[in-house]
């Protein structure tokens, strides 16, 4: 008689030093179901399932797979059982070719020597699946956006013929058309009788494609059931604790004069881009994936090089480095946190104060308790989940280590605020706050560009919305004439136009 | 060339290393005969100093070049037997000076007498000890033919004293001052009471010196060393050096070049397989006669 | 740096661009130092002389581009020298004494791969360990000095003169140049070799995905051993002795063969090509120095400015046809 | 505050895990070797032996922290000996011929930091290049031999016995102290120390966050410069001789001091007491060995032993003790 769970995890206690991260989680999941998790950020979730996968070994508790003793060693021997786990943070060898990289370790072989017909075969199909067989498969992952990057970790998980799929946040960077491609594939996973656990932040998603859910909070379970037996505000209790009164909260904020103009800007991968943001204006970007707008926001911030028009920053037009451009009061949030976003071994502290130390120095000296006690003042103002401010950043959950990143703009106190993503990997009741804050920064008179691709907060948040389609930058319109489907429209109806 | 004017020998003289006092030296002797000869030098040590490989890769550089002889300090007696053959093969002659070199491929051997030497040295040191008394002898580097020689010459020698009692011989001082100075302190903290200390070159002779005489024991503790250098010569005069066994390396160096150059210019002529240039020790009280002057300052400057 | 359009022309710089830079330095020499240099029996010499850094530099290509290093293979190549003469010394016929001596290579490189995977220390601490421990062993073996050995043909895998004048250069050049394309096959058409490029890319992916990092580690350690212990053969083979001081230092040279190559010390790049380009750049630039007899010091000077030359040049051109 | 404990149990680990290798290598030595090894006057021997390595290693800390390496100090030690001996021989006051020296790798330094920033070329390639440049640029000033300096006081900064007695140590040892804790300082607790641990850690970030890198990168060199000037200023002073073989290798020496202390050569950690400890531990075995009268072959091997062991002790220590 076959097991009623595919997987069961009875009892799981992990601990990282002082901080408690699992602390008696149980979750069974049956076959062919798509199982949801869902909490705050550092509830534990990437824990579990790291557990699961055998990156992690557990203190105690143990783990059935169709009920028989599972406890892999590693993540090879999970992998051999037929648990495949996709990571939060993207997890891929830079040097290696996107199809090296999409059957990395499951390479077709005969004695040892790879089958590269084969591989391409199977890597092309599997991108195929996701609607992305133009992906080159031939290409260095290093050259590929952090979008494409995804695409490719989320083609590795089709490859192999799963037990269990577990999907960690798979769609922080994905654009919406992708996002029902990918709804697809798990679907279809389904179908074939696999569980698929899924982690997402995006309550929305979840309705949409689970079945069931558990709630974790403070490494418990704090509650779960059938989806369509919960609404949403009660899973939201479930993982803070209580209710939200408005996630979109809008505060009153007058706009002034320009402090950033765009005329005809083009720079690799950007087109053509004009815009005039003024002080206390949100000014949303919308678009997808590889439309340009991280390096429109990185040519403005002086990352790659303009080649025609010009930025004006305040009355000053012209070219700056970054370190120009910060002094002037601009700042960039990276898309991609851990290449980029933060310097993973440093701590929170240094972290934070990197761009502006010189409120901590006496003398040319620098007070590293000053520093600390700086740092401890934002972890509590956004509620980061940290033991302290000198722990290292990689010992963050993602979602905390992206509001590190976020309030290294705060704590630098930029006029001008471009954010890429900024609530990639943050949990629900965080990015209310994070709107909010976003929301009193527009009232003091900062001026925020806000690229996302995360359609409600751009319409919930913004004043303005652009939509940038293959390099252009379209006309803005106030927040209130576009509706989701206008901006999708705008951003793919114009790409065909453009055929 | 295409001038009509005869056709000048060119002869390359490749020693193992090129910054020393000693090699100075035989570059200097070199150049005076190629003046006197009336023929091109070409100077080229190892790029890397005291590497063998880097040494055969110069003769085979100068057989490429088709100089027209070769003065070789060969850095290893059996390595450097190939690339000389293979010189003479291609028709080039080699003189071998003040290091040993296996086979019949060259033409004759230029050097002192390094056991005997070592031997020198052992009975210089016996002589200021009155015979009595425990002494160290610091080694240079491993494998090195011609301070292994010495070596061995002082140790077979030291043996013929009763008195006399050997610490220790089996720390090496490397190649540099600094490594051989530290060898030197170590041995002198184990040893405090040791009466006479045996060094086989220069840079020993130097390292030990300095170690010497930041123990307080210059002078005090009776010291030999071979090879010389400005430091030394001082040293020597104040008597902090007892002995120093000299080579002599300028002769060696315008013998070399002369018997090369003899031979291409007559095939025939007969040539001795071994030239000893002989060795004799400096002491404090020798040093100002013009023999040993001579020896302790080659007359460098007037040929560099 | 975004720039996917680039994907094909994307695998060959690496090594084109040494290439290039080995042409250019060759044809200044020539100009330069004239017939003697560019020579055939000069250019056979050449090849000779790169014969043993070439060998050090495959294997060290295998561990560079798998993120790790070794220091200790100047050590082993001395080791594999005292054994091959101790082996010929004890009566063994020459075929077994070369084997011995690559086969010693392979441990050591096995003992390194080993610790490197059983201690979690950084292999430049493991190897620096073992230069020494290696280094050590071969002169307590040969009794602290060198050790003569019987001429046998062994003394004369890397004659300038090759016995059936039609093959040209050496029998161990022409092995040199085999195991070159063996290992440009290992690293590009196998598993282990593409998992080389994944750990020294990102270790921790590769292992994520199942790779068996410890296993490949000690793989690619072994046969990078195997390949030093040919060197050490090469080395024996030129020196004619087991030699416990030989190759002091070569460790520099094998890993600057490969960086300049365009391996990178972080892991995940380097060629063979490249490599085999650095080694031929280094022997050209001392040859032609060398025999245009100019002082050791300028000699020094100018070889310095012209490995950052040629580099530069490289990079120069990489990105001038590179990015847009 | 909840978080103290965590955070400063963090902040040791580095240091303090080398410091322990060396206490019980000490300790070890002690029992073995006796009083004549732990005897006052051996261990302000080793001291002053240390000083060369510990203060190349103090500059080789800042610039392996910030993610470079220098391959070219053994040579700028070897340059700084023969200008300050040139200096003297030209009739300059010692102080001035000091300074001479410390400059001189100061200029060699920032020459070094220019390249770097300015080629774009991976540290590793540029100070290879360097390291013939300025070595063959010392033998060149020094006319390729020993330059003899009239003694001065120089040649007593690191006597073994200091002149007003409660000194206890001579002024060379004193001066590195001092210099220690400078750098130690500057790394904690100036923008720009903060700076180079960002620029090693992930210099995108660091670029980001409006860090000049090529600036910082340029002072890193410098200051890197200086220090190992100055290690040529007791080289001085402990040969008395300006010398252009002198400090061949070091290099090495110094890497692993700063390696073995913890530091990370892919950047961004790394520690000045662990560096001195690293140089320190390497002495100590030296020195207690040769003590000993083993063998010089014996010695290698149990060297490379113990450097290896005492970095593995750390490791086990950090894991035990610290998180995961
Ligand atoms: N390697 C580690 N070392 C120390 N602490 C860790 C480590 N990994 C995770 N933690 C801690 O464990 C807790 C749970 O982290 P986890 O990554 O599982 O959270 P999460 O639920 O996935 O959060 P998010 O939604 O932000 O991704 C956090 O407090 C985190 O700081
Ligand atoms: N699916 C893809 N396949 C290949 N190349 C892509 C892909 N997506 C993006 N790119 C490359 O990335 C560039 C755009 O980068 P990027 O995706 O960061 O833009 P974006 O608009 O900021 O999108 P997002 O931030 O949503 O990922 C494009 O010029 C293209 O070369
Ligand atoms: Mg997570
Ligand atoms: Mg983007």
């Amino acid at each position: 008689m076959p097991a009623p769970y595919r997987i069961e995890m009875l009892g799981l206690r992990k601990a990282f030093g002082a901080t408690v991260a699992l602390d008696g989680v149980d979750l069974c999941v049956p076959p062919g179901v798509v199982h949801a998790l869902i909490g705050e950020n550092g509830a534990g979730k990437s824990t579990l399932m790291k557990v699961l996968s055998g990156v992690q070994r557990p203190d105690a508790g143990r783990m059935l797979l169709d009920g028989d003793p599972y406890a892999p060693s590693g993540p090879l021997e999970a992998r051999r059982r037929g648990v495949v786990m996709i990571y939060q943070e993207l997890a891929l060898a830079p040097h290696l070719s996107v199809a090296e990289n999409i059957l990395l370790g499951i390479e077709p072989a005969s004695r040892g020597w790879i089958r590269r017909r084969k591989l391409e075969e199977q890597a092309r199909e599997a991108l195929a699946a996701l609607g992305h067989g133009e992906i080159r498969l031939h290409a260095p992952v290093s050259g590929l956006s952090v979008g494409a990057q995804q695409l490719v970790e989320l083609a590795r998980a089709l490859v192999l013929d799963a037990r269990v799929v577990v999907l960690d946040e798979p769609t922080s960077s994905l654009a919406a058309a992708d996002l029902s491609r990918l709804f697809e594939v798990i679907r279809r996973l389904r179908e074939r009788g696999v569980s698929v656990i899924y982690i997402s932040h995006f309550l929305e998603e979840v309705e949409q494609i689970a079945d069931r859910f558990t709630v974790l909070r403070d490494g418990r379970s704090a509650g779960g059931g059938l989806i369509g037996e919960a609404d949403r505000s009660r899973i939201v209790e479930m993982m803070i604790g209580r209710q939200i009164s408005e996630m979109f909260p809008r505060l009153p904020h007058p706009t002034g004069e320009p402090v950033l103009e765009l005329a005809d800007l083009a720079a690799p991968g950007v087109r053509s881009a004009s815009l005039v943001l003024r002080r206390g204006e949100i000014f949303g970007v919308a678009g997808l994936i590889g439309a340009g707008r991280s390096e429109m926001l990185r040519a403005v911030f002086g990352l790659l090089p303009v080649r025609r028009g010009w930025v004006k920053v305040a009355t000053v037009a012209g070219p700056g480095s970054p370190a120009e451009r910060l002094a002037q009061g601009v700042g960039l949030l990276s898309e991609d946190r851990k290449g980029e976003g933060l310097a993973q071994s440093l701590s929170l502290a240094d972290n934070l104060t990197l761009s502006n130390l010189k409120p901590y120095l006496r003398h040319g000296w620098l007070d590293r308790s000053a520093q600390s006690r700086a740092a401890l003042d934002w972890v509590e103002k956004i509620s980061i989940k940290a033991p302290g401010p000198r722990v290292p950043v990689f010992s963050l959950s993602g979602g905390n280590q992206q509001k590190v990143a976020l309030a290294r703009l705060l704590h630098h106190d930029c006029d001008v605020l471009l954010l890429d993503e900024p609530t990639r990997g943050i949990d629900v009741a965080s990015k209310a706050q994070i709107y909010e804050l976003i929301g009193k920064l527009a009232q003091t008179g900062k001026a925020i560009l806000f690229v996302s691709s995360y359609l409600p907060e751009l319409l919930g948040v913004c004043d303005t919305i652009a939509v940038m389609c293959r390099g252009r930058l379209g006309e803005k319109a106030p927040a209130g004439e576009w509706t989701e489907h206008a901006i999708m429209t705008a951003a793919t109806g114009a790409r065909e136009a453009a055929r | 060339g295409g001038s009509n004017a005869p056709h000048r020998l060119t002869i390359a003289v490749i020693p193992m290393g090129t910054t020393h006092e000693y090699w100075k030296a035989i570059h200097a002797g070199a150049v005076k005969a190629a003046r006197e000869e009336n023929v091109e030098l070409v100077w080229k040590g190892p790029q890397k100093e005291d590497d063998r490989t880097q040494q055969i890769a110069v003769v085979e550089d100068m057989v490429s070049r088709r100089v027209n002889g070769i003065v070789l300090a060969p850095l290893d007696g059996t390595g450097l037997a190939k690339p000389v053959a293979e010189a003479r093969r291609a028709g080039i002659p080699s003189v071998i000076v003040d290091s040993g070199l296996q086979g019949e491929d060259y033409i004759s051997f230029i050097a002192t007498d390094n056991y005997k030497g070592g031997r020198l040295g052992a009975r210089r040191l016996a002589e200021i000890l009155n015979g009595q008394g425990s002494v160290i002898m610091m080694r240079v580097m491993v494998g090195a033919e011609s301070t292994m020689r010495r070596e061995q010459g002082f140790l077979d020698e030291i043996r013929n004293f009763p008195g006399i009692r050997v610490l220790s011989d089996n720390q090496y001082g490397g190649i540099t001052t600094e490594t051989a100075y530290q060898t030197g302190e170590n041995l002198l903290n184990r040893f405090p009471d040791v009466n006479g200390v045996f060094c086989p070159n220069e840079s020993t002779t130097f390292g030990m010196l300095r170690a010497l005489t930041d123990a307080g024991k210059a002078g005090k503790v009776k010291f030999v060393g071979f090879d010389s250098s400005e430091k030394l010569i001082a040293a020597l005069r104040q008597k902090q050096l007892h002995g120093l066994v000299l080579q002599n390396p300028f002769r060696m160096g315008e013998l070399g070049v002369k018997t090369v150059v003899r031979h291409i210019r007559d095939p025939h002529a007969p040539i001795e397989k071994r030239i000893d240039t002989g060795a004799v020790v400096a002491t404090p009280e020798n040093m100002d006669t013009p023999e040993i002057r001579q020896l302790l300052v080659p007359p460098v400057n007037q040929y560099l | 740096m975004k720039n996917s359009p680039l994907s094909t022309r994307f695998r060959i710089p690496a090594s084109f661009g040494s290439l290039l830079g080995l042409a250019v330095v060759f044809l200044l020499f020539s100009l330069w130092a004239g017939p003697p240099f560019y020579s055939r029996y000069n250019q056979v010499t050449m090849l000779t002389q790169s014969v043993i850094v070439a060998a050090g530099a495959l294997g060290m290509t295998l561990i560079i581009i798998a993120g790790g290093i070794d220091l200790s293979v100047g050590s082993m190549i001395a080791l594999s020298t005292v054994v091959i003469a101790r082996a010929l010394l004890a009566g063994a016929p020459p075929t077994w004494a070369a084997l011995a001596g690559v086969a010693v290579g392979g441990v050591c490189g096995a003992l390194n791969g080993f610790l490197v995977t059983r201690l979690g220390l950084v292999p430049f601490i493991i190897t620096l360990g073992t230069l020494l421990i290696f280094r050590g062993a071969a002169t307590g073996l040969s009794g602290e000095q060198k050790i003569d050995a019987p001429i046998t043909w062994l003394n004369e895998m890397l004659t300038k003169f090759p016995s059936p004048s039609w093959t040209l250069v050496a029998v161990g050049v022409w092995l040199t140049v085999l195991l070159a394309i063996a290992v440009a096959v290992v690293l590009r058409n196998t598993v282990l070799g593409r998992h080389a490029f994944a750990i020294g890319s990102n270790e921790a992916t590769a292992r994520l995905c199942g790779v068996r990092v410890e296993r490949v580690k000690l793989y690619i350690y072994t046969i990078g051993g195997l390949l030093t212990g040919f060197a050490g053969l090469m080395q024996f083979s030129r020196l004619t002795v087991g030699d416990p001081t030989a190759a002091k230092g070569m460790e520099l040279d094998i890993i600057a063969s490969v960086v300049i190559g365009g391996g990178s010390l972080s892991g995940g790049r380097g060629s063979v090509a490249g490599s085999l380009a650095g080694a031929l750049l280094m022997t050209i630039i001392r040859s032609g120095l060398s025999m245009k007899g100019v002082p050791n010091w300028v000699q020094d000077v100018l070889t310095g400015v012209i490995i950052v030359g040629a580099v530069t040049l490289d990079r120069l051109r990489r990105e001038s046809g590179g990015s847009e």
